[in-house]
C-alpha cells in the first residue's frame, strides 16, 4: 500500500497516543470526582490531577540514597509500555501499523512488563514498605495472569484469532456474539482482573494513606517530582488504556475502519471518549459501595474470575452456535 | 440499592465555598490549585488534628480547593505541622522537612505550634515550630476552626 | 421470534443459569444466596417461556411462569423468612471446603458436566440441547453445594438448585414436561422448603443455631 | 583417580607460589579452552547435520559385535548445536572461574570430557552406542557434581543423584533393549524402517519406559527430585551444563525414540505428555517463586521450563494425531524454541549465579542484595536472564511462550471432546506457569541483585574477572538474538521440522520472518518491531518526564525515608523468604511449609515478648510423599538381602552353583 492510504492510520494511531496521554488525568479525576458527589463533597474538579501533574513536573528531582538506575527508569518504563499499548490498540481506528506485530497476548506482556519495571523499583528502594508493596503487587499479578490469558483465549474463540483488530472487527459483524454466555463470563472475568490489575477497590485502596494498607502506593513512596509525576500519570493511563479496551472488546461500535477518513476519525474519537467515560463512572460509582477486600481474601476473588474465564472458555466452545 | 437512594436523599453536605481570601502567601512554583501535604505530630494534643480531619471531611472538604494530605514526603509540597516541637520530635520534624522536595511551604496549625500556647518552656518542649524551621502560613487558635485551616490552606493554593 | 434471538435468548438464560449456580458457591452472605436463587428461578422460567414463543406451544408458556411465581418468588420469600434473625445466622459460617478450592471444584464440575452430555448433544444438536451441560453442571454444583455447606438453610439452597437443574434438563431436552408434572415437583419443593424452614426453627429454638454439624451430638 | 581426589584445593605456599599460579592458569585455559573448542566443533557438525549434510561413521573395533555407530541427522544436530553453543560459553567462563575457585586438576579433566559425551548422545546411530553414551554423560557429570566432594551436601546430593540416573539409565536400557529386539536390529536406522511391524503392546512398554527413563533426565515430575539437589550442589558452569544442555538430552530422547523412530503412537501419549509437562511446569514454579536459594531457584525453574516444552510436545502430538498437521507445527516449533531459549538463559543465569556464588560464597537470596553496585556486569547479565526466563516481551523466552499458547487456542475443537477440555487447562496451566515464573525471577533479581546488601559478604562483593564476563557475554547476546530476531533462527527450525514425521511437512510451519505469522490463521507478532518501538516510546516517556524541567530546582540526592527516624538498617529490608509469603500462603495446601513461631517472654512479665522466632522450612511435598516411603522399602529390603551374606565363600559357591542348575534347569 502507497504512503497516502497508510497516512490515516498513522494519524489516527498518533491521535490515539495524543488521545491517552492528554486524557488519562481528566479520566482520573472524572472518577475521583463522581466519587466525591456520591460523597456529598463538591471534589477538586475534573482537571484536578492535570494541576497535580503539573505542579510535580516542576519540583526538584531527588535521587533517595543507594537507589539503582533501575529505580530510575521505571517510570519512564511504566510509561513507555503503556504508550505503546495504547498505540497498539484499536481505540479510535483499526488500522494500527503495530497491529500486526503484537496481539492480545502481547498487550498482556508489555503490560506485565510494566508492572515488573515498577515492582523491581520499589525492591531496589531498599525500604520496608516497597519490598512490601512490591511483594503484594507481584503476587496478585501472578494470580492475574492466568485469568487475562484464559479471558483472551475465550474472546479469540469467536473471532479464530488472537489478533485485536481481527477480534473487534469480528463482534462488530456478529453483535449476536455479545449476548452469547460465553463473552459475558469473559467480560465479569476481564472487569475483575483489569480492577485487580490497576490497582482499584476492592483490590488496592488508591486514596489510602495507611501505609501497610497500600499495595501500589507503597511501592512509589519513595519517588518525588518529576518521577513520580510520571509514575501517576502512566498508572492514569494504563486505568484509561485497558477501559478503552475492554470497551472496543465488548462494545465495538463507532471504532474507525483501517483506512479512515477524517470524520470516521472524529466519530471514533468521541465513540471512545464517550464509553470510557461512562465505564469509568460506573466503576467510580462501584467503588463508593465496596470497601478493600481482605488480602488474603483475594485469591479468592481471582479464583472466582478464573473460574469464570474458564467457564467462558468452555460456553464459547460448547456453545457454538450455528451460524 | 437502599445506598443509592440515601446518597440521593442525603445529597451535598459540603459548607457553601466562601470567596478566596484576598492576600497570599508567595506560593510554591508551579503550586496553583494542587497543594500535597504532609502532616507531622510535633507534639501536640491532638485537638488541632481533629480540626484538621474535619477540614478535609465532606463538609468543610478542603479537596476542592486543591490540597490534599499525602503518605510519604516525597509525594509533598509541604509540612502541615501541628503541636509544640518536643525533644523526641525535633529531630524526625528536621528530617520530614529535608525528605520535602523544594520548593516547599510549612504550615504551623494551632497556638501551641505558632508560638508555643499552653505548653511553652514545658521540661520537654524545644520550642514552637517556628523555633525550629522557616514557618510560611501561621493558622492561631486552640484548635483553630476547619473554617480558619481551609482560609490558610486557600492563601497558599489560591482558589 | 427468529431462530438467532432464539438462540441467543436461550444460551443468555442457561449462562445465567449457571453463573447464578457459581456465584452461590461463591458469595457466604445466606441473604444473598437466596437472591441469586431468585434470579437463578427467573433464568430457568426464562427457558420455557422461550421454547413455548419459539415453538407457539401456550402450555409451555404457562408453566413457565408458574416456574416463574413458585421459584423466583414465593420459594425465596419463604427462605428469606427463614433466614436466621439473629445475626450471626446471616453468614454461611466456614464452609467445611473454604471458598477458592471450592470455586476451583465447581471449575472442575461444570468442565466434567460439559463432557458427559456430549453424547446428548451429538444425538440432536438444536439450540435446545446445546444448553444442556449448562443445566447438568447447575446439578452436580448443587450437590457439591449440599455437602460442603455446615447451615441447613444454605443446604437448602443447595437442594432447590438442585430441583432447578433437573427441572432445566427436563425442559431443555424433552420440549416441555406436561403442566401437571412441574406443579407437582414444584409443590414437593414448596413443602420440602415449608419442612425445612420448620425445622430450621425448631433447632434454632433447640440448639441456638442451624450449625448442621451440632445434629452430630443428637447421637444416643 | 586418589592422587586425583586427595589434590587438595588449597593455595599452595608462597615459595612455589608464582610457578604453581601460572601452572593452575595453564590447567584452566587448557581445560577451558579444549571445552570451548569442543562446543565450536560441535555447533559446526550440528548445523551442517542441520542443513542436510547427514554424518555417518562407523568404528567397528571400538565395540565387541556391534561397533559404534555415529549417525547425525537433522534432529540431532539440533541439539548438538544447542549443547555445542552452551559448551563455548561455559567453556570461556571456566577459564576464569577454575583459577578463581581452585578447581582440582580431575574436575578440569572431566569437564571437556562431560561436554563430549553429551555431544555424542545424540550424534549415536545405535542402540548401543547410544546407551554408551548416554552412560559417558551420566558418569561424567556425576563424578563433576561430586568436584567438591569434601562438603556433606555434596556427597548426599552425589548418591541422590547417582541413583535416580541409574535407574533412569535402566529404563531406558530396557525400553531400547525391548525397541531393538522387536525392531530387529541395532541401528536406529533399521528399527525406524522396521518399526511399522513393531507390536501395539511393544510400543506402549517402550513409551512407558523411555518417558520414565528420559523424564528423569528432563526433570519431569515425578522424578524431578535430582535436580534441586544436585545443581544447586554443582560447581556452577557445570550446573549450567546439566540445568541447560544435559536435560535437553530427556527430550531429545522423546523426540527421537517416541515420535521420529516409533513414528505417530495412538493420542493418549500425546495426552500423557502433556498431562506430565502441564504437572512439572505448575509445580517446578511454584518451587521456583517459593525457593530462597538461588541456584535451587534456577533448578527448579529447569524443570519448569521441561514441563513447559514437554507440554509443547504432547500437544504437537495429540493435535497431529487428530490430523491438525499446521497447528501441531506450530507447537513443535513453540518446543524446539523453547528449548533454545532455555539453553540461552539458563546458561547465563547459572553462570551469573555462579560469580556470585564465587564472589561472595553465599547462594542465600535472604544474606544477598547490593550486588548491582558491586558488579555491575554480572547484574545486567542476570537481569537479561531473568528477563527471558519470565517468558515477557523483549525476553529469550517470550516468542516460544506465544507460539506455544497461539497453538493451544488454536487447536480445532469442534466435535471433539478431550482437545476442548484439553486446551482450556492447559492455558490455564501455561498461564499460571508464567505469571509465577515472573514472580519467582522478580524475587530472584531484585532482592539478590537490587536493594541494599543484606550481610558483610555481600557487601564486599566484588565484579567478577573478564573471562568470565566474556562467557557470560556471549549467553546474553543468544538470548537478545532469541528474543529480538528469532527470524535468525527460521532455517534450522524449518529443517528440523521437516526431518519430523509427526508434524505435517515442511511448509506446515509458522513463518518466522521479522513478523511471525501463523499459518493459516490471522495472527502475527513481531518481536523485533516491538522491541523498537518500545525504546521510542520510553524515549517519549522520558520526553513527557522533561516537561517544564528549566523551572526546576537542581536535583538532589537524599537519604531514604525513614518515616522521620534517621536511618534504616539493611535488615529492615523484606527478604526473599518475606517477598515470597503471600504466594507461600496462597499456595499452603500445595506446598505444605512446616512453619513454627517460638515466643520467648522476659522472666519479669509474660507480657514482654524478648524475641520471637520464626523458622519456616520449605520440603518438597512430593519429595516426602513418594521418595520417603520407597527408600524406607528398599532399606528394609536390603536388610534381608544382607542376611544373605554371612561372608563364608562356600555359602557364596553354593550359591553359584545353585544359579548354575537353575538356568540348566531351565534352559533345558
Amino acid at each position: 500500500m502507497s504512503a497516502a492510504t497508510e497516512l490515516p492510520g498513522l494519524t489516527a494511531t498518533a491521535l490515539q497516543v495524543v488521545a491517552v496521554v492528554a486524557g488519562a488525568p481528566f479520566v482520573v479525576g472524572g472518577m475521583r470526582q463522581v466519587r466525591a458527589r456520591l460523597e456529598g463533597r463538591a471534589g477538586g474538579g475534573i482537571g484536578q490531577p492535570w494541576r497535580d501533574l503539573r505542579k510535580q513536573l516542576r519540583k526538584q528531582q531527588i535521587t533517595p540514597a543507594g537507589t539503582t538506575v533501575v529505580f530510575g527508569f521505571a517510570p519512564a518504563v511504566v510509561a513507555g509500555t503503556t504508550l505503546l499499548i495504547a498505540a497498539i490498540l484499536p481505540l479510535i481506528a483499526l488500522g494500527s501499523p503495530l497491529d500486526s506485530a503484537a496481539d492480545l497476548f502481547g498487550v498482556v506482556g508489555l503490560l506485565f512488563l510494566g508492572t515488573v519495571a515498577l515492582t523491581l523499583a520499589g525492591l531496589d528502594t531498599g525500604t520496608a514498605f516497597g519490598g512490601m508493596g512490591s511483594s503484594r503487587e507481584i503476587t496478585i499479578a501472578a494470580l492475574v495472569e492466568p485469568t487475562i490469558l484464559l479471558a483472551v483465549f475465550a474472546l479469540s474463540v469467536p473471532g479464530h484469532s488472537a489478533n485485536l483488530a481481527a477480534i473487534v472487527s469480528a463482534t462488530a459483524d456478529h453483535p449476536g456474539q455479545l449476548v452469547s454466555p460465553g463473552s459475558l463470563l469473559a467480560f465479569v472475568a476481564l472487569a475483575i482482573v483489569i480492577i485487580a490489575e490497576t490497582g482499584r477497590l476492592p483490590v488496592d485502596n488508591p486514596s489510602t494513606h495507611l501505609e501497610l494498607t497500600m499495595i501500589h502506593e507503597a511501592m512509589i513512596l519513595e519517588y518525588a517530582g518529576p518521577k513520580l509525576a510520571l509514575v501517576e500519570w502512566a498508572s492514569g493511563m494504563r486505568l484509561t488504556v485497558l477501559l478503552g479496551l475492554v470497551a472496543n472488546l465488548f462494545l465495538p461500535w463507532g471504532v474507525a475502519g483501517a483506512h479512515p477518513s477524517v470524520l470516521a476519525v472524529l466519530i471514533g474519537l468521541v465513540a471512545i471518549s464517550a464509553k470510557v467515560a461512562v465505564l469509568a463512572g460506573v466503576l467510580a460509582t462501584g467503588e463508593v459501595f465496596i470497601a478493600k477486600l481482605r488480602y488474603f481474601r483475594i485469591p479468592e476473588l481471582l479464583a472466582g474470575s478464573f473460574l469464570l474465564a474458564l467457564l467462558a472458555v468452555t460456553a464459547s466452545y460448547f456453545f457454538a452456535t450455528p451460524t | 440499592m437502599s445506598w443509592i437512594g440515601k446518597i440521593g436523599r442525603v445529597g451535598r453536605i459540603v459548607e457553601p465555598a466562601s470567596d478566596p481570601p484576598e492576600e497570599r502567601v508567595a506560593p510554591p512554583t508551579g503550586v496553583c490549585g494542587s497543594l500535597q501535604l504532609r502532616h507531622v505530630d510535633a507534639g501536640s494534643c491532638n485537638g488541632c488534628e481533629l480540626e484538621i480531619t474535619g477540614a478535609f471531611s465532606s463538609v468543610y472538604d478542603a479537596e476542592r480547593f486543591g490540597a490534599r494530605v499525602v503518605a510519604s514526603p516525597r509525594h509533598a509540597d509541604g509540612l502541615i505541622a501541628t503541636g509544640v516541637v518536643t525533644r523526641n520530635m525535633h529531630q524526625p520534624l528536621l528530617n520530614t522537612l529535608k525528605a520535602v522536595p523544594e520548593p516547599r511551604v510549612v504550615i504551623a496549625v494551632g497556638d501551641c505550634a505558632c508560638n508555643g500556647g499552653v505548653f511553652a518552656q514545658g521540661y520537654g518542649v524545644v520550642g514552637s515550630v517556628a523555633d525550629v524551621i522557616p514557618v510560611d502560613v501561621q493558622v492561631p487558635g486552640c484548635p483553630p476552626t476547619p473554617q480558619q485551616i481551609i482560609t490558610a490552606l486557600r492563601t497558599v493554593t489560591g482558589r | 421470534m427468529t431462530q438467532a434471538t432464539y438462540n441467543g435468548v436461550l444460551n443468555l438464560a442457561a449462562g445465567a443459569f449457571l453463573l447464578a449456580a457459581v456465584l452461590i458457591v461463591w458469595r457466604r452472605e445466606l441473604r444473598s444466596i437466596v437472591v441469586l436463587l431468585a434470579w437463578q428461578g427467573l433464568a430457568l422460567a426464562a427457558i420455557p417461556v422461550t421454547e413455548g414463543i419459539y415453538h407457539h406451544d401456550a402450555a409451555l408458556v404457562i408453566v413457565g411462569v408458574v416456574v416463574l411465581v413458585l421459584r423466583a418468588v414465593i420459594l425465596p420469600l419463604l427462605l428469606v423468612r427463614a433466614v436466621g434473625t439473629e445475626p450471626h445466622e446471616r453468614r454461611e459460617s466456614t464452609p467445611l471446603v473454604n471458598t477458592t478450592t471450592s470455586l476451583l471444584i465447581t471449575a472442575a464440575l461444570t468442565v466434567l458436566a460439559y463432557a458427559v452430555t456430549r453424547p446428548i448433544i451429538a444425538l440432536d444438536p438444536s439450540p435446545a440441547t446445546r444448553a444442556v451441560p449448562a443445566a447438568f453442571a447447575v446439578i452436580l454444583i448443587a450437590v457439591f453445594v449440599m455437602v460442603s455447606r455446615r447451615r441447613a438453610l444454605s443446604q437448602a439452597v443447595g437442594f432447590m438448585m438442585l430441583d432447578n437443574g433437573i427441572a432445566a434438563t427436563a425442559f431443555l431436552i424433552t420440549a416441555g414436561v406436561p403442566l401437571i408434572v412441574e406443579l407437582g415437583a414444584s409443590l414437593d419443593v414448596t413443602f420440602a422448603v415449608l419442612v425445612l424452614g420448620l425445622l430450621t426453627g425448631y433447632m434454632r429454638a433447640t440448639f441456638g443455631g442451624t450449625d448442621l454439624d451440632q445434629l452430630r451430638e443428637l447421637r444416643g | 583417580m586418589t592422587t586425583a581426589l586427595d589434590d587438595s584445593p588449597t593455595v599452595p605456599a608462597p615459595d612455589q607460589g608464582l610457578t604453581a599460579a601460572r601452572q593452575a592458569r595453564g590447567q584452566a585455559v587448557l581445560s577451558g579452552g579444549v571445552t570451548a573448542a569442543l562446543g565450536v566443533v560441535g555447533v559446526a557438525f550440528g548445523l551442517s547435520a542441520v542443513f542436510g549434510q547427514s554424518w555417518h561413521l562407523r568404528i567397528g573395533w571400538l565395540l565387541p559385535l556391534v561397533g559404534v555407530v555415529f549417525d547425525l541427522g537433522p534432529l540431532g544436530g539440533f541439539f548438538v548445536a544447542a549443547t555445542g553453543g552452551v559448551s563455548i560459553a561455559v567453556g570461556i567462563y571456566a577459564v576464569g572461574y577454575a583459577q578463581r575457585e581452585h578447581w582440582a586438576a580431575f574436575t578440569l579433566v572431566m569437564l571437556p570430557l562431560f561436554v563430549a559425551a553429551m555431544l555424542l548422545v545424540p550424534a549415536a546411530g545405535s542402540v548401543t552406542t547410544f546407551l554408551l553414551a548416554w552412560e559417558l554423560m551420566a558418569g561424567a557429570s556425576l563424578v563433576l557434581v561430586l568436584s567438591e566432594h569434601r562438603r556433606e551436601a555434596v556427597r548426599s546430593a552425589g548418591v541422590f543423584y547417582a541413583v535416580m540416573t541409574q535407574l533412569g539409565f535402566v529404563a531406558i536400557l530396557l525400553a531400547l533393549v525391548v525397541l531393538s529386539a522387536a525392531g530387529g536390529g541395532d541401528a536406529f536406522a533399521t528399527i525406524s524402517a522396521h518399526s511399522g511391524a513393531v507390536s501395539a503392546g511393544t510400543r506402549t512398554a517402550v513409551f512407558l519406559l523411555t518417558l520414565m527413563g528420559f523424564g528423569s533426565k528432563a526433570g519431569l515430575l515425578p522424578l524431578h527430585a535430582w535436580l534441586p539437589r544436585a545443581h544447586p550442589e554443582a560447581p556452577s558452569p557445570v550446573s549450567a551444563l546439566m540445568s541447560a544442555a544435559m536435560v535437553n538430552m530427556g527430550i531429545y530422547g522423546l523426540i527421537r525414540i517416541d515420535q521420529q523412530i516409533l513414528g505417530p503412537g495412538p493420542n493418549w501419549w500425546g495426552l500423557t505428555l502433556m498431562v506430565f509437562g502441564a504437572l512439572s511446569a505448575v509445580f517446578g514454579v511454584l518451587q521456583a517463586s517459593v525457593a530462597t536459594d538461588l541456584k535451587r531457584l534456577l533448578a527448579y525453574s529447569t524443570t519448569e521450563n521441561m514441563g513447559l516444552i514437554t507440554l509443547a510436545l504432547g500437544a504437537a502430538a495429540l493435535l497431529s494425531s487428530y490430523g491438525a498437521h499446521q497447528v501441531a507445527a506450530m507447537a513443535m516449533t513453540a518446543a524446539l524454541l523453547l528449548i533454545l531459549s532455555h539453553a540461552a538463559f539458563k546458561t547465563l543465569a547459572f553462570l551469573a549465579a555462579g560469580s556470585v556464588l564465587a564472589s561472595t560464597g553465599l547462594r542465600d537470596l535472604d544474606k544477598l542484595g547490593g550486588l548491582a553496585r558491586r558488579m555491575p556486569g554480572t547484574t545486567v547479565m542476570f537481569g537479561i536472564a531473568a528477563l527471558g526466563a519470565s517468558g515477557l516481551p523483549l525476553g529469550a523466552g517470550f516468542v516460544g511462550e506465544w507460539l506455544l499458547l497461539q497453538s493451544l487456542i488454536h487447536s480445532p475443537h469442534n466435535n471433539n471432546t478431550l482437545l476442548a477440555l484439553m486446551m482450556p487447562l492447559s492455558v490455564g496451566a501455561v498461564a499460571l506457569t508464567t505469571g509465577l515464573g515472573i514472580a519467582a525471577m522478580v524475587k530472584a533479581f531484585g532482592v539478590g541483585f537490587l536493594a541494599r546488601p543484606r550481610s558483610a559478604a555481600a557487601e564486599a562483593a566484588a565484579e567478577a574477572p573478564v573471562s568470565m564476563l566474556a562467557g557470560m557475554t556471549l549467553g546474553a547476546a543468544a538470548c537478545a538474538v532469541f528474543a529480538v530476531a528469532p527470524v535468525a533462527l527460521s532455517p534450522v527450525l524449518r529443517q528440523v521440522l521437516a526431518a519430523l514425521p509427526t508434524v505435517g511437512g515442511n511448509e506446515a510451519g509458522p513463518a518466522l520472518g521479522g513478523y511471525l505469522r501463523l499459518p493459516g490463521i490471522p495472527g502475527s507478532m513481531s518481536p523485533g518491531l516491538i522491541a523498537a518501538a518500545l525504546v521510542i516510546a520510553v524515549l517519549v516517556a522520558l520526553g513527557l518526564g522533561r516537561w517544564g524541567w528549566r523551572r526546576r530546582p537542581v536535583a538532589a540526592a537524599a537519604a531514604l525515608w525513614a518515616c522521620g527516624a534517621d536511618s534504616l538498617s539493611s535488615k529492615m529490608q523484606y527478604t526473599a523468604t518475606s517477598f515470597a509469603e503471600p504466594l507461600q500462603r496462597v499456595f499452603d495446601n500445595v506446598l505444605q511449609p512446616e512453619t513454627d513461631v517460638e515466643v520467648t517472654h522476659f522472666a519479669e512479665s509474660q507480657y514482654l515478648v524478648e524475641k520471637v522466632t520464626y523458622r519456616t522450612t520449605l520440603a518438597d511435598p512430593v519429595e516426602r510423599r513418594l521418595y520417603t516411603p520407597v527408600v524406607r522399602a528398599v532399606t528394609t529390603w536390603a536388610q534381608w538381602v544382607r542376611r544373605a551374606h554371612p561372608g563364608s565363600v562356600h555359602l557364596y559357591l553354593a550359591y553359584g552353583a545353585l544359579g548354575l542348575l537353575v538356568v540348566l534347569v531351565i534352559s533345558r
